[in-house]
């Protein structure tokens, strides 16, 4: 573990802001499952808890003008990335106030404003996504990073394979960063991949450089991204790094997640990353319970503005279903007079 | 004749087939420990065990391909594509390998494969996720297609299913699994592949459909009904081989026919159905046969935009009452 | 007026684009010192150099991926699939990810991308390399479908692509490479997307088809010429948008029509344009629109096999004339 | 270089079986060259000239009941696992008497009595259908072996990594072969793939035995395959070998292959294995001049009568189009009576 001393460019604020948001992001979670419960967000809801650091840690290293592309389990990093709460909260509940205007749901959050490229829900699709974005950085001689987030369970995919290696072939500057929490949806990596236990070796067959963090050290993630931000600006090349942590819920909010054995729950619950970094800066002496006292009621207020946000918007017009589907004509067939 | 879910009637031919069969296996994403995505396979790891119950890596194209080669072989695999989705990704083994091997090999090797998949939208999961590609696959010689909605029509098409040697996508809807219905019996029930069903006659119209708009149609069927208007309903069941004759043979009766489904219109399946109808039934059709079908767009996240998208009991009554009025 | 190959012709487009806008590179398996497996790219690595024509990995999926990524930032990737066989290995990133981006991200993002891939059988390659796919994507929603089947087409149409901010699939024909048409003189010759082209005109029976089948109707509609039989000939040039009201009003003239299309029946996109006729002409119709297509097999490598599995002129010409008979 | 002594096991007669199956090859391609320029051979023409030591040192280590899965560059494996040069000529000219009565063709040759599972002609696709006839091994508890050959090329894409991923985890008797020919279609491994100098190691990835060999050597292709054998018969799982070789002609007959720089191509053509093994047999004192004057005559026999069979071999029936389709019900649409 890191020391303050050994991060003396952050400030209080900027850790506390750390804590914040992580906080955020799971006081955000537990309202959307309230709101599921309740009926306001339908579908699929896959929740972020235990996860923050990651999102937190590396999004926070990135500049404005970087990208950030990501999976499903996407709230957590759309809140780090600087999606409103708000905004996410309606998209979750279909509204048209929504950051996709409700158009693309839980799985699909979009900012373009904030270069926060998307949400992808078929699982592994995004990283082809991703070194596309990076070609056209590479193309137009910039220096941005693209941030490509996914599981473990993609790593299995074709598509891991191919991404990979375009972007290592053609020295992209990507970072391909999974997030490891040892399943998939209810198939443990184990079972599914030979190199579960050092996942990020898998890219020596890429010839790429790679990493392996504590995903639940929010300090460690931003420090290693800091480091592997400067080689990819500086056109060494993607990097592939593993982030080992663990979901605290089932893969969705449908999932009672009963086929994890209880030992490795409990370990894992001793590795929350949220009372983790609040007893580092307690014990660093950077914070006291009335700022996390003030944090916390204040990330409560947010979120309870965000789902009021939410339940107050307006859904989007019955007309809009027809809207945004090409940029320069209708879409075929908007109901006009007769036919059936 | 007891009643039970459209999900139970998958798990029970899943379980006949594997108590039948040894030569029968399941591999999958999730249908281990997890029990499937939509809980067909709860129990079935601890039942069966690791060696027949294949939980598989996430990687699709390889579900489908390694059924090709253990079928190939003579085994008789039964895999899952969590959704339709997905099988996009697996598209390459089911079209050019699964459906080819056979003719290009000049009939040496079959491929006994089923292929279980769950299509449809309604579900607000997002337009990556409530996609209705089985009229692709019924386009594709060398594969069977068949689409039941019903508990009885799973277990009767599925065992008849069995009984063939060829690939089949054996599409189950994701909407239907909750749905209920009378189990049929006997052990020696089966639906015939390629047979049509006519689940309701009436004078006035044809209503055709399949998966979960075969109900819709029958649910349209009961709103028309209270207007005085009598529809035949057919679920097609099969979409290849495809029972033109049953609807024919209703439009032929009715004179005015209604397609229903839940893809996309332009290019969708129901196209094939209205030109057998207006190539075998010309002479007959009073009007041209209509089309009700999804909105021309990704399938919306937002509940009410989705629920415009898709076809709904009332949206199929409407437009048949338009087809009812003309001439 | 110039007289150039269609391969010429997609050449000089690409050419053009690469010229005219720096945002352009192509990308694609052996496009590179190989010149691309058609010959299209021929010397373009030598001209444009690695960074606008990037020899790619065969690697399908990333291929078309990393066209939508750099897409959505602002360049106009030009990617090439080798055949549309292969586009089954890309289909999650075309279906999945390019049609869908802009309307699940609220219209936040376009992707203005070109994906250009070869259809086609006759070439004796076996049924995993005769496919004709286009129909599929024809049926997705944020796609546009473009099958072009002179020089002079592919140079308007390729023109108006590059205009559009949408992902396009631009499907060119196995067999029409070598074949030779005018070019237009003025490098501001467009052809509206989406507007089809009648060809020929006559009173008696309209024939309608794409990419290389708009040709075999022409052909057909000669032999039927000597007969005395006079078709007004479609080329639809592209299936997404449609252009039905060409269609639709020429068979109010002719009252009889037959769609020609290489694909298979069962399923095919030619059930489109029946369901658009018949609703649309429906009083107009003298006989059921009949349609010519595909045999419903792989395609045999066989060639005479092969022969007997797609629409040839004479089968066009046979149908046309059992079409006239009829009533 | 192997000594005659390092193969006591081998005779003669073994060993000139070897060059004449080699050769068999060569001048069977040399023939079908011939042909498709005569316009009896249409389509895709894909030659295995120089590629020969892989096929014949492979192959003809495996027993009758093991599996042969192969890509569309397939003639040699074809030849080198029994299949008739007559067949084989006449599945190429699309004739009824070919191996796969004509319907396949050149790059899709099959021959169930031989378990040679096919060729297939999308690349990357066979892995996955040679992952599930080992899996059906497994499942039946025997132990036989699934060799499976792809190209450098097919490394690239996404059906690899899922096939060798499925094959490791689930420890599948697949060996799968990588003729490592230094290129796709025009464009150079170097190009596509970081390791392509030492390829082999791609498999470590998924925690895989592998194997580097010299491709144009028939005795040590052969040796390596036998200790492999060894080891996926007894259970040990799937292996991954690499052997570098080069074809001497084009892609395919269409290809003048001018994108190869002269010194790698007259390199590779001093590498040619059958003038090398031929040379070795000279050295080792095992065979002389008549010998392969002998075996040659009879090779050049056995192609001019293939030639002869293929061309003279009927074509399929008209009616013959419909069958095969399915092996339960007839193919749609079979032309009846009067629909158009
Ligand atoms: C291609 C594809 N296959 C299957 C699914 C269904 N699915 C959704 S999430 C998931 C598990 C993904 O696991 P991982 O990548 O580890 O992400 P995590 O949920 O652990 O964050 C599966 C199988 C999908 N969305 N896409
Ligand atoms: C999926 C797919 N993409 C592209 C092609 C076109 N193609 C045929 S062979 C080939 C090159 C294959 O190279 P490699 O695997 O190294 O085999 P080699 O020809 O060198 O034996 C390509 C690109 C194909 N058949 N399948
Ligand atoms: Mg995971
Ligand atoms: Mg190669």
């Amino acid at each position: 573990m890191l020391k303050a001393a050994d991060v003396p460019e952050l400030t209080k604020t900027d850790l506390l802001g750390f804590y914040r948001q992580m906080k955020l992001i799971r006081e955000f979670e537990r309202e959307s499952e309230r709101q599921y419960t309740r009926g306001n967000i339908k579908g699929f809801l896959h929740v972020y808890n235990g996860e923050e650091a990651i999102a937190v840690g590396a999004i926070n290293t990135l500049r404005e003008d970087d990208y950030v592309v990501t999976h499903y389990r996407d709230h957590g990093q759309a809140l780090a990335r600087g999606i409103g709460s708000k905004e996410v909260m309606a998209e979750l509940m279909g509204k048209a106030t929504g950051c996709s205007n409700g158009k693309g749901g839980s799985m699909h959050l979009f900012s373009s404003e904030l270069n926060f490229m998307g949400g992808y829900a078929i699982v592994g699709g995004q990283l082809c996504i991703a070194a596309g974005i990076g070609l056209a950085v590479q193309y137009r001689g910039n220096d941005q990073v693209v941030l490509c987030f996914f599981g473990d369970g993609a790593v299995n995919e074709g598509e891991f394979h191919e991404a990979m290696n375009l972007a290592a072939i053609w020295n992209l500057p990507v970072i391909f960063f999974c997030e490891h929490n040892l399943y998939g949806m209810g198939a443990s990596s184990k079972e599914t991949l030979v190199m579960w236990d050092s996942l990020h070796e898998m890219a020596a067959a890429y010839g790429m450089d790679r990493y392996e963090v504590d995903g639940n050290d929010v300090l460690e993630v931003r420090d290693l991204m800091q480091k592997i931000n400067i080689d990819v600006r500086a056109g060494k090349g993607p990097a592939f790094v593993v982030a080992r942590t663990y979901r605290l819920r089932g893969h969705s909010v449908a999932d009672p997640a009963d086929y994890r054995p209880d030992d490795e729950v409990s370990y894992w619950a001793g590795q929350d990353p949220i009372p983790r970094f609040r007893d580092w800066l307690t014990q660093e002496g950077i914070a006291t319970v009335e700022d996390f006292d003030e944090i916390d009621a204040n990330v409560d207020e947010e979120v309870v503005a965000a789902a009021e946000f939410g339940e107050l918007s307006p859904w989007p017009e019955p007309d809009d279903l027809y809207h945004g589907v090409y940029t320069d004509r209708p879409a075929e067939g908007i109901p006009t007079s007769g036919s059936s | 004749m007891s009643v039970i879910t459209y999900r139970d009637a998958v798990s029970s031919v899943l379980r006949e087939a594997l108590d039948e069969d040894e030569r029968v296996f399941l591999m999958g994403e999730d249908i281990g420990p997890y029990g499937g995505a939509f809980a067909v396979t709860k129990g079935f790891y601890e039942q069966y065990g690791k060696k027949r119950i294949k939980d598989s890596p996430l990687a699709e194209s390889v579900i489908v391909g390694a059924g090709v080669g253990a079928a190939m072989v003579g085994l008789r695999p039964v895999v899952e594509l969590m959704t339709i989705n997905f099988s996009l990704l697996a598209m390459d083994q089911i079209v050019n390998h699964a459906a080819k091997i056979r003719y290009m090999s000049g009939g040496q090797f079959s491929i006994p494969l089923i292929i279980r998949t769950v299509t449809g939208a309604g579900a607000s999961v997002g337009a990556t996720h409530s996609q209705s590609f089985e009229g692709w696959y019924a386009s594709v010689p060398g594969l069977t297609v068949v689409t039941p909605s019903t508990p009885r029509d799973v277990i009767g098409l599925f065992r008849s299913c069995r009984e063939l040697n060829d690939p089949v996508m054996f599409v189950e809807h994701i909407l239907l699994y909750g749905t209920r219905g009378e189990a049929p019996d006997s052990g020696d029930f089966r639906i015939p592949i390629g047979q049509a069903d006519l689940r309701r006659t009436g004078k006035d119209i044809t209503l055709c459909g399949y998966s979960r708009m075969a109900l819709v149609a029958e649910q349209a069927a009961d709103i028309l009904a209270r207007e005085g208007i009598e529809a035949d309903v057919i679920d097609l069941r099969c979409l290849r081989p495809l029972d033109s004759e049953t609807i024919v043979n209703s439009v032929k009766k009715t004179h005015r026919a209604l397609m229903v489904e839940e893809t996309t219109r332009l290019g969708g399946f129901a196209g094939e159905l209205v030109s057998q109808i207006q190539e075998d039934a010309f002479d007959y059709l009073d009007a041209p046969v209509g089309r009700v079908a999804g909105a021309e767009v990704p399938i919306p996240y937002s509940f009410p935009l989705e629920q415009l998208a898709i076809p709904s009991a009332e949206s199929v009554a409407a437009s048949a009452r338009k087809l009812l009025n003309r001439s």
